[in-house]
Parts: structure tokens; sequence; C-alpha cells
């Protein structure tokens, strides 16, 4: 390890860079972007959920004042292949479906027709003037109905709407169970939808001279997404290139191939202009994906002392329609598999897990994916708790793997090193002073007022330990990233991250100038733009960054940074293991007297030419996974119930969490703070409804109730830091909030009903309200 | 979605019956509504406007006679409506009964209807309401067709 | 059909045809280039497209661009003082406030307002003041600390 | 998610705006502060064929003293009647509403009259119409007539304007002076629609019993709902927390909420007795 540089950067919260932009207005988001003879693009998107296309009339469309082009299924033949699940993703029924429907429609939004006019004002007056003749089917809205195989398949080569199913054991739980006392829990939540600020979009701008496709896009995964649109519309890989712009929030919503992308390329080809798509909020909240659609049932086997010894898990999961490709229905079940028994001792897992399609938008992966498996595990703890007359920290104590009983194996194979469970959960029983709380707790119950107070411990791969995707069953690649020095001496750091608020502008450049010896605004921070960025597959998402990102970047910074020191000991005659830059001057230890600028260093090169790999100028670094990985902590929660109206009230949140050292206090507290946001939603507000028929019912920002700062209380955090593994000791954070919160607030809206039995989020004041009539208060 | 609703003509059911199987004659007096064209003596294509406040719907819809019951007074009518302006749409099955009630009929309609669309996601939860302003004055409109004044709407 | 329409924005004389049925919001983007502020539902809803129009907010996606004729409307863009952050810009850097940007224009001119009626606001003031403005990273608190910040130096 | 085409007319006169929606009484919609009316036209609900925009009419906003009571222009802002004195002595239960209506920079360009007259059964403002005994003018280019507000509101969004028509003036008679009035609502998230939302106003007399109360109710079907049996039941009565649940439990049946996504039709009545009886508390001078 080379000597540390004077000024550190990491471990403060320094101004953002990309703050300058943001605040005085001069982002640029998709919809910001217009080219020279640019077209609009709207969709036409079917109002059924379920049907045969019998007829699309466009003559009176396609007459109306600035209308271009409309494309449908037909235009799209021999330009835009069909789709399905990759090949060589095992036991997954596979469906094959056109980019835009052609003679069925699977869902509400789902797209029919791109109408290209002048404005976006012609494109809609046409889209209105479309007729379409639909025959219904007889739709499928739930996963009973999918299991009815009386309700027709969603496809004609599918024979069922069941498109995966698995069933493991760990351990051996038939033991654990036998003769066991089992509690047993289930839950429902509700479907809901990512809503980024921002919805999608994209600028397809192909060259009818050269051939090239460039795509500007609201993505998370710039190379993923010309992947798929290199192989779906033929384009060599060469002449395309994707371009992601500021991105205004993605939350897993932004990681996919959309059918969308591929038919505004293919309209840009088509119509030999470039094309803009900027989605509505109805379309973002109808067609974009929704997540979460799921139903568990759970059991644990325990003894009388509330230790855990095995878990029984039913996993259903409703993916819509269509795969959100390239994700393949079996994507998130093995993820609740392997995590389902958290930072517990728990040794027997017998696990069953089934996917069906239903007449519903996709399901995206959303902020914390997985997170049911924490939902359902901390919310049955609790009522283990209950069960057994115990302090449900007691529980958890008692079942959470310490320290010192680390690294250990978990039952599902991946290694639990570096996890502070349980430090986390005692302080943040300290911090909540549970014992003052249970006074106060009886005091305003003799008064008629239900307080109550929860606990939600978890982890979260952050990105994991080496094992921890091999037990998914699924290959996590290593991360790359290029340190460049420019001629001025500055770096420019490339990364394959695509951050959509993230702020690794900041961060990576924290990182890059504390290693290289440089001011921070000498460092640039580069990304999404797959001409120059190194390929991932992922991009910005499963908080890989943190670790992945910051280890690349670090390494290919530390690989420029020793041939800056070879060349400087060469011009100064001394040892490269003697030299030091600081402040962007390259000197002997200590000795500023005798340093020499970087940017004459970096003159000289530039002019004279460096030996070696990437032209001695550049370095491209491949980091792999440390051990570790792990994120985690404990929340907790004091809510108010109004025994009256059933409404639910945070009187008090705290945050105990290990994310490792934190190169950014700041940013870090606010990827928590956002997470726990739309946790606070799943759990109290949000519903991406549909009703018994399949039609979607949460359009509007009215319908579908995205938490305000009335209903997001002060969120207390403390962090703690266990021992570092590794040398890059930074650690993801933008899943466990949304993660832990669901789970906190059930179990404390349950604590203040005495131990209500809940299963399904949101707590609804009308749900809440039947609770409390339950419990007799 | 099941919407029932009933009202009083002071009219014999005989009479009733025969306005009621008279679908040209008994669609204009439908709030909002106009024959377009008679398909066949069972099928025929209408014109239904809504009008809330600064929204108003137009819906072309397919009517066709299911069934016609002389003996039970019951008939069935199956609805296939498009909003003209691509907010959605509907299909309802409406089925009318008739008991004779003192000096009238009773007069009895459940619709089992079913939207999509955007109708679907704002209407929902005021489609009972406004039916049932519809068929109030629906009720008020065929007694007046039968030259009688309206009977009491429930 | 067009209409001509005149007003000045950030302190700026502008003139424009503009069709009818423009809002406010497409004008000052589509016609003056104005991006800044964004559109994130267009119902009125999220706040994002939040713009001062003689002195006071208002929603721009709920406006026309006609019925702003002669009117004085202040964007984003015109908070910057001497081309560099102004006093609540600063204070929003100072407390990294935001993430990924997109929400902030319409936060930045609800603050504006609040701030230019109550100068020293309570923390549950200026909750409440913001709670028409939608935010999905943040869980607001940061952009509360920043409000209250930037009403500590006198924004 | 762009509004269509449509004829726009920006009368300067309240002569010449009625005029043009004489002209176009067919086919027309009035865009006051456009709170409703644009996100109906953006969501492409609406398809009016001339917009009438009545912001530049001056003569329609104002706030001044009427027989004892107050008088607010159609065209005035929700915010300056929040902040207007006259109204927060004349009419207490209008200033305990407004803030109640989505946020800030909603009311600064919403109206009163303008909410009046689209009639939402979820608004607060056609409730307090109601709950005051309003008087409603009405102008057309054939002259001026008065609505009882309890003859105005015909259903969702359907009021007893002509096509022709426009609100004009609404017309507060004032309370027993030293009454009390509180507006309190249940929303799902602040400055939502109300899944039901209760105005109250009671006046005692000398001997501290009940002179006058109202009870109005919004959230609750096609159209708010004045509560006349409670308030009867309550006229004369000692207000004690007994009466209270009494009246709340009368004003209940009086009631007939339906379903939707947000909460059940029984839910809400169950929720209209409790807010009713915390409005008539928080109401009781």
């Amino acid at each position: 390890m080379s000597a540390p540089a004077a000024a550190r950067f990491v471990g403060t919260s320094v101004r953002r860079v990309e703050d300058d932009r943001i605040l005085s207005g001069r982002g640029r988001y998709i919809d910001d972007i217009r080219l020279p003879r640019m077209l609009h693009g709207v969709f036409l998107r079917s109002s059924i959920p379920h049907g045969r296309l019998t007829g699309v009339d466009l003559d009176a469309a396609r007459g109306l004042d600035g209308v271009v082009a409309i494309i449908t299924a037909a235009e799209l033949e021999g330009v835009a292949h069909p789709l399905s699940t990759r090949p060589d993703v095992p036991d997954v029924a596979r469906p094959v479906f056109t980019v835009l429907a052609s003679d069925r429609v699977r869902h509400v939004g789902d797209p029919i027709a791109l109408i290209l006019a002048e404005t976006r004002h012609q494109a809609e007056d046409a889209r209105d003037a479309i007729v379409v003749d639909y025959e219904p089917l007889e739709t499928v809205a739930s996963i009973e109905q999918a299991e009815d195989p009386a309700r027709p398949s969603l496809f004609d080569d599918t024979d069922s709407n069941l498109l995966y199913t698995e069933a493991t054991d760990y351990g051996d739980p038939d033991g654990a169970f036998a003769g066991a006392r089992v509690v047993r829990a289930s839950f429902a939540p509700a479907r809901v939808a990512h809503v980024p600020m921002e919805c999608r979009g994209g600028v397809a701008d192909h060259h009818p001279g050269t051939g090239e496709l460039v795509y500007y896009a609201t993505t998370q995964s710039p190379h993923a997404l010309k992947l798929g649109l290199s192989g779906v519309l033929s384009q060599p890989a060469e002449k395309l290139r994707v371009i992601t712009p500021d991105v205004g929030g993605a939350f897993g919503q932004k990681a996919m191939l959309n059918r969308e992308d591929i038919v505004v390329c293919a309209a840009s080809k088509l119509a030999g202009r470039p094309v803009k798509w900027v989605e509505d909020r109805i379309e973002n909240m109808t067609a974009a994906t929704h997540a979460r659609s799921e139903t568990v049932e759970i059991a644990a086997a325990i003894d009388d002392d509330g230790a855990i010894l095995a878990l029984d898990v039913n996993l259903k999961i409703d993916v819509g329609a269509y795969p959100a490709l390239p994700f393949p229905p079996s994507f998130l079940g093995p993820i609740v598999r392997t995590m389902v028994t958290g930072p517990y001792r728990i040794e027997h897992l017998r696990w069953a897990n089934t996917v069906f399609q239903t007449n519903k938008a996709s399901y995206g992966t959303y902020r914390g994916p997985w997170a049911i498996e924490s939902l359902v595990r901390e919310v049955l703890i609790d009522r283990i708790a209950y069960e057994l007359g115990l302090d449900p920290v007691e529980v958890r104590r008692r079942n959470l793997v310490r320290m010192d009983e680390q690294p250990r194996k978990m039952a599902t194979g991946p290694t639990l090193e570096g996890v502070m469970a349980l430090e986390t959960l005692e302080r943040a029983s300290e911090l909540i002073d549970q014992d003052s709380f249970r006074r106060e707790q009886a005091d305003a119950r003799a008064q008629g007022k239900l307080l109550g107070l929860g606990f939600a411990t978890y982890i979260e791969p952050a990105p994991g330990p080496p094992d921890f995707m091999s037990s998914v069953g699924m290959q996590l690649p290593d991360e790359r990233a290029v340190a460049r020095l420019e001629i001025d001496g500055h770096l420019t750091v490339i990364t394959a991250q695509a951050p959509h608020g993230q702020s690794h502008e900041t961060t990576l450049a924290q990182v890059a100038a504390s290693e290289f010896g440089v001011p921070l605004e000498h460092v640039r921070v580069v990304h999404g733009d797959t001409q120059q960025t190194p390929f991932s597959i992922i991009g910005t998402g499963g908080s890989r960054a943190a670790t992945m990102a910051s280890g690349a970047a670090l390494h290919a910074t530390r690989a420029v940074k020793d041939k800056v020191l070879e060349m400087a000991g060469n011009m100064l005659e001394i040892s490269p293991g003697d030299l030091e830059i600081v402040d962007a001057v390259v000197m002997p230890k200590g000795d500023a007297e005798r340093g020499i600028p970087l940017a004459q260093i970096a003159m000289a090169a530039y002019f004279m030419g460096v030996e070696g790999e990437d032209d001695g100028l550049r370095s491209t670094a491949i980091y792999h996974q440390p051990p570790g990985g792990w994120s985690g902590g404990t929340h907790a929660c004091i809510v108010e119930v109004d025994p009256q109206t059933g409404v639910v009230e945070i009187k008090r949140y705290v945050v105990v969490e290990d994310c490792g050292e934190l190169i950014h206090p700041a940013i870090v507290e606010g990827q928590i703070r956002g997470g726990i946001a739309q946790g606070i939603g799943i759990a109290l507000l949000e519903n991406a409804l549909y009703d018994e028929e399949a039609n979607f019912l949460a359009g509007t920002f009215m319908d579908y109730l995205v938490p305000t700062s009335m209903e997001i209380p002060t969120i207390e955090i403390e962090h703690l830091h266990s021992e570092p593994l590794a040398e890059v000791n930074y650690r993801g954070v933008g899943e466990g909030g949304t993660i832990a919160a669901p789970p906190v607030i059930v179990n404390a809206v349950a604590d203040a009903l005495g131990g209500a039995s809940i299963g399904v989020v949101p707590m609804t004041p009308e749900y809440v309200l039947a609770l409390v009539d339950e419990a007799g208060i | 979605m099941r919407l029932e609703n009933s009202f009083n003509v002071p009219a014999s059911p005989e009479q009733v019956w025969d306005l009621l199987n008279d679908v040209p004659r008994v669609v204009p007096n439908m709030p909002g509504a106009r024959l377009d064209e008679v398909v066949d003596e069972n099928t025929w294509k209408a014109t239904m406007a809504v009008k809330l406040g600064p929204v108003a719907l137009e819906f072309a819809a397919d009517v066709r006679r299911e069934a016609s019951d002389g003996s039970a007074r019951r008939t069935m009518l199956a609805v296939k409506a498009r909003e003209v302006k691509g907010r959605g749409g509907a299909t309802a099955t409406i089925e009318s009964t008739l008991e004779p009630d003192g000096d009238g009929t009773a007069v009895m309609i459940v619709t089992d209807l079913h939207m999509h669309g955007a109708v679907a996601q704002y209407g929902r939860a005021v489609v009972p309401d406004v039916a049932g302003q519809m068929v109030t004055q629906f009720a008020a409109n065929l007694a007046a067709s039968l030259g009688e004044g309206p009977g009491p709407a429930s | 059909m067009s209409v001509q329409v005149s007003l000045t924005v950030n302190g700026v004389e502008r003139s424009a045809a503009v069709e009818e049925r423009r809002t406010l919001a497409d004008f000052l983007r589509e016609e003056l280039g104005l991006t800044g502020t964004h559109l994130g539902c267009e119902h009125g809803i999220c706040g994002s497209c939040t713009v001062i129009v003689d002195g006071v907010s208002a929603r721009s996606c709920l406006m026309l661009a006609v019925q702003a004729d002669g009117a004085e409307v202040t964007t984003i863009e015109g908070l910057l003082e001497g081309g560099e952050l102004g006093v609540l810009q600063q204070a929003c850097r100072d407390s990294h406030a935001f993430q990924c940007g997109y929400c902030t224009p319409g936060f930045l001119m609800t603050a504006t307002e609040l701030l230019s009626e109550n100068p020293n606001p309570t923390e549950s003031e200026v909750r409440e003041a913001i709670s028409g403005n939608l935010c999905r990273c943040t869980g607001y608190e940061s952009i509360v600390q920043a409000i209250l910040l930037a009403a500590e130096r006198g924004a | 998610m762009k509004p269509p085409a449509f004829r726009y007319l920006a009368p300067h006169t309240l002569e010449e705006a009625l005029a043009l929606r004489a002209e176009h009484a067919g086919d027309s919609a009035v865009l006051a502060g456009g709170q409703s009316l644009m996100p109906l036209l953006n969501l492409r609900m609406a398809f009016p064929g001339t917009l009438i925009d009545v912001g530049r009419v001056s003569e329609l906003a104002g706030i001044r003293e009427w027989d004892g009571g107050v008088a607010i222009g159609a065209m005035t802002r929700q915010r300056a009647a929040e902040r207007s004195k006259l109204i927060g002595e004349r009419a207490p239960l209008v200033a305990k509403a407004l803030p109640s209506i989505g946020h800030p920079a909603i009311r600064n360009r919403g109206t009163i009259g303008g909410s009046i007259a689209h009639a939402d059964p979820a608004a607060e403002l056609p409730a307090v119409a109601l709950a005051l005994d309003a008087e409603l003018v009405a102008a057309s280019s054939s002259g001026e007539r008065t609505i009882p507000a309890s003859d105005f509101f015909a259903g969702y969004l359907t009021t007893s304007l002509a096509p022709d028509e426009l609100l004009v003036e609404i017309r507060l008679p004032s309370l027993p002076d030293g009454h009390g009035s509180a507006f309190v609502e249940l929303a799902r998230r602040h400055g939502d629609f109300a899944l039901v939302g209760v105005g109250a106003a009671v006046a005692l007399d000398a001997a501290g019993a009940i002179a006058d109360a109202r009870l109005v109710f919004i959230g609750v079907g096609g159209a708010p709902v004045r509560a006349h049996e409670a308030e009867a039941l309550l006229r004369g009565a000692t207000p004690t927390d007994e009466v209270y649940a009494e009246a709340a439990e009368r004003a209940r049946d009086e009631i007939d909420p339906g379903s939707d996504s947000h909460a059940s039709g029984a839910y809400r009545r169950r929720i209209a007795g409790v807010l009713a009886q915390r409005a008539l508390r928080e109401a009781t001078p």
C-alpha cells in the first residue's frame, strides 16, 4: 500500500460535485435533450387487461396535423425480433412475445403502437383518434387465479400461468420440525411502484449514413441496455452507443431493457429522424414496473426458550404479464431463499417458491428486492416473542449470530463475517430506552392512548461475501474502472456505475483524490456512456458501488499514481517508494522544496510518452469481491395508533447500522433516510392496486400515495463499525432502509395493539381500525 | 360491478313491457342517449353522453337484445361501449324485470357492469351515484313517454 | 392556434408565440429553453414544476402560458446571484439536501416563497410548507435542514 | 399528458365573460384558478371546445361586508381569503377549512368560486357554503339570480348552474357572535382530499345551551351532505360529550358514503361519526 496522502477526503461530507448543476437548474435530464429534426413519440396502450386485438384503425390518426408515422407490431416485423427469457436460464417457462402487442394485449398499459409527430401534443391528439377493437378475454388478476387451471394461460406457448417452481431443503427441516413447537405467519404485501420522480424515457438518434445508433436513455445499466438493444435490433455493437444523461431516480425501475426502448430505437431507424419518448406519470404508474407482488407463508420450529430451530417458507411471486427483461422470472426467489435466515443462527430451512404470470404490469427489481424475507422473518420473530411471553429483543438476542461465532456459514451457503447485527440490536434497544418506553406505554394505555414499539434486524449483501452469488446460483461480475492522467495533471476516473442520485461523481472522486494526493476538484468522474465506460452488466444496482466501484477506482488510481511516482523518481533520481504526492505536487516525503508539480510530470508524460500497459497514462483496474461484504443493522420505532380512526403516527425512529467506513457521511445518511421513506410508504401508504378484473386503479398521484414531508419523521442514525476485513472497507447502504422499515412499523403497530397478527401492508387506517376492534380495545 | 336500481312507472305492466321492448323508442328516454342505427330487430348502435362538470364522456355502444321473456316480463340487453376519445369503455348486461305494483309497475334493473381504461380508474367510485341519478331521470322520462307524470324513484 | 405571450422571466422580458393549450411549464422548457423546471406528474401533486408567478408559488403544469401573459415569473435559473448559487442554493449544497435532483426546482421555489413570507420558520412550518412537493430520494430531512439553514443565513 | 386543443377566450369584463358564456354555452368550460380543471385537461378527461378564462375579470375578485356577513367574489384566490381578516371574523368556518385545501401553491391559484362551482364532493368549500346557508350569485347575460347552497349541489361535479351562467359571488350570512367553528379531516396523506371531512359550527345562548349548530360532511357521497337531523338534535341541547355522541350517531344515519380504493363506505361512515364529535367539541366556544 502506498503512503497515505496528506489530504484525505474520504470520511468527510465534502460538497457534492453534482450539486452545482442540480441546484442551479442546469442538470440535463432526458426530457432536456433536443436534437435537430427530432420527432416526439407517444405510445398507444391497451386500456383493457386481457383480450384479443381485433382491430386497430389508424386512418383518422394518420390524417391529423403533424403526424409523421405510426409504428405498430407490423412495422416492427424484421426490425425488432420477438422477446423471451434467455434460453440459458434453466427451468423456466419462456413465452415469446412481440415488442409491441400484435394480436393480444395482456395488461392495462400494454404498448400497441408508437405515434410519431412533430410535437408531443399532436402525437397525443393522434393517439386519441385511434380506434382499437378488443375482444376481452377472461383475466388473471391474482396469484390464486393464476393457480386456477380453469383460467386461461396468458400465452399460447405456455400451458399454464406457472412460470417457475423450486423446492429445496437446507439441513434437516423435517427433523427440526418433528415434535417442535411451531409458530406461523403469512404475509401478502400490496404491489408497489418504484416512482422515480423522473419517469422513464429515451431519445434515439439513428444516423442513416453511418448506420450508427445513439440512444440517450434513463437507465441504471447502460451496457446491459446496449447488449439487449443490439440483439433485438440486430444492431452491430460497434455502431450502438448508449448514453445516460442525469437520471432522476430509478430504485431498480431503470435497470430493464424496456420494450419501449426497443420501439423508440426502431422508430428512429424507420423514420430516419431522431425520436424522443418521455413517459408521463400515468404511463409510469401503469406500464413501467411494479414490485413486492408476493405472498409468503412462513413457519418457525422453536424450542421453549425461543431458539429458532428451523424455518419453513413458501413464497409465491406474481411477476405480471411479461418478464422484465433481462431478468428471468426465476431471478428473485433464489435471492429471497438465500437471505431468509438472515443474521440468525437458523440451521434448517424448508423452501418452496413458485412464480406466476398475471394480467398486470411487469415485476421489476425494487430497492431491496428480496425484502420480503426480512419482513416475514422479523414479524414472525415478534410473534414468537408474544407466543412465549418474551421480549422481542430477547428472542433476537438469543438467535443472532455473535461476532465471536463468525465467520460462519448461513444454512443457505453464504459466509457471515463481520456482521454486527447483535451489537446494533443492543445499541438500538439502548437508544430507544425500552424500559422507560414500557412505562410510558402503560401510562398512555391507561389514558386510552395506544403506543407501540417495534424492532427489526436485517443484513443486506452490499455487495455480499464472495460466496454469496454462488449460493444464489448466479455469477457476480467483478467491477472495472479506468483512471487516466490528464495533460494538466488532473485525473479522470471512468466508472462502470450509472448513478442516478447516489452521488458517485463525489464519492469516487473522494476515493481517487485521497489516493492520488490531489484536490477534489482535480478529479472528474465519468460515467454512463458505453463508448467510454468499462463494461458492466449491472451498472448501478445491488448496493455494489461502495465496495466494488470504490475498490476499482482506488486500484486504477493507484496504478496511475505508481507510474507517476516512477517517472518522478527518474526525474528526481530518487526511489519512487520515497516519494509522495501532496496537493498535486510530487515530492520526496516531507520535502516540499524539491517537489515537482504533477502538471509538469503529466505534460512530460504526454509529450514523451510512457512505457507500459494502457500507454502509461491510464490504467484499468479489475476489482474482485473482498470477504465480508455485509451491511446491516437494527431499526427501532415507536408509533401511536388512534383507536378511533386507525391512523398510525410514527413518533420516533432510530437506526443503528454498520456499513463499514463512511466515504461521505451525509450521502450515507441520505441513502438510509431515503430508503426508510420508501419503506414507510410500503408500510402505511402505497398500493399499486388492481381490481378483481385486473383494471389498474392507481395511475395518478391522487391514487398512489407517495409519502410527503409530513409522513416521514426525523430519523436518528448511529453508525457502528466492525473491524475491517479488507482494504476497501466501504459497503453499500442503499437498500437497508427500505428493507427494515416495513417490519419495524408492522411490529410497532402490532405491539400497540397488544400483539396483533398483521399480514398486510400497507396498513391503511381502515385495516388498523379492524385490528383495534379485533383486539377488543 | 353490480348495480341494482328500481323505480315505479304509473302504467300497466303491459304498457311498460311494450315500451321497454321498443328499443328505438326507449333509448331517447335514457339521459344523454341517442339511437344511431337499427342493425336488425335485436341489434342497435347508440351513442351515450355523460357529462360530469367539465368531464364530457361519449360512448359508442353496440346494444344487443339477448333475451326477452314476455311471460316473465324479463329482458336482457348486452351492451359493449367504447369511449370515443380513448378514455376506456365498458361492457354491461342489463336485466330488466317488471312486476305489477298497485296501479303501476315496478321496474327492477340489475346491471352487471365491467369498465376498463380511464373510466374504470377514475369512474368506479362515482358510478353508483351517477347511475342512480340517471335511472331517476330515465324513470321520469319513461313516465312522461307513457303520458303520465313521474312516479317515485328509489 | 397560437397567441403572442409576453412576460418577464427571471428579470428578462420574453415574448413568444405559443399554442393556447401549452402549459406554462412547457412554455418555459420548450420555448424559452429553461429546462431547470421539471415535470414530474402533470396533475398538480408532485410539485416539481413549481415556479414563482407574481410573487407567489404556482404549479406551472396547472397554468397555461397565456395565463402568465404580463406576469413576472421566477424559475430555479433565476435563483442564481451573479452567476453563483444563491443563499438558499448554497444552504442546500451545504446540507446535502438532494440526491437525484429531479424534484429540486420545485422544492427550491417553494422554499423561496416560504422564506419570503416567513424568514424564521420552525421545523414543523418547513415540513408543512414543503408537503406539497414529493421527493423520492431523501426522506425530506436533509431538505428541511437546508431550508432551516438558509433561514439562519438570512436567505 | 398534454391538454387537447381548445379555443381560449380571456374576457376582461364580466359583461364580456357572460356574453361569451352565452355564445359558447354548449361547449365551454370556465377557467378560474385552474387547479381542478387543468389536471382534467392534462389527463385528457375534459375536452372543452372553448375555455373561458375569467382570471382577468377583476370585478370578480374581492371580499366585502355583506348584510352582517361577508360576500366573496368568485375569483378571489383561496390564499387571499385565508389571509382575510373579514372572513376570519365573519365566516371563521371558511378560515378553518381553507388550510386543508391542497397546499399553498394550489391555494395561491385556486379560487373560492372555482372550487364551489367545480362541486367536488370531497372539497371543503362546497361543504362550507352548504353549512353556512350561502347564497350563491349566478349571473348570465339575461341577469342575476341567487341560488341557496342547498339547491346548488346536484351531484358529482354537477351543480344547478345553467350552461350560460357564471358563479360570480358567494354570500355568507353570519352566524351569531361568539360562535365557534372547526373543520376536521381524515386524509391518507397530508394535503390529500379527505376520506371524510367534517365542518362544524356551534353557537351557545346566554344559558350555555346550543343556540345554533351546523354540521356538514365531505367525502361521503356525490355531494357534500348537511346533517339536518343532527343539527336539530343539537339545537337547544347542552353541549356535552354525550349529546355530541348522539348527534354524531344521528349524522351517521344521514349519510350514505360509497367505497373506493382508499376506504370502504362502512369505514367512512364510522369515521364520520368520530370526526363529527371531534369537530363539534373543537367548535364549541
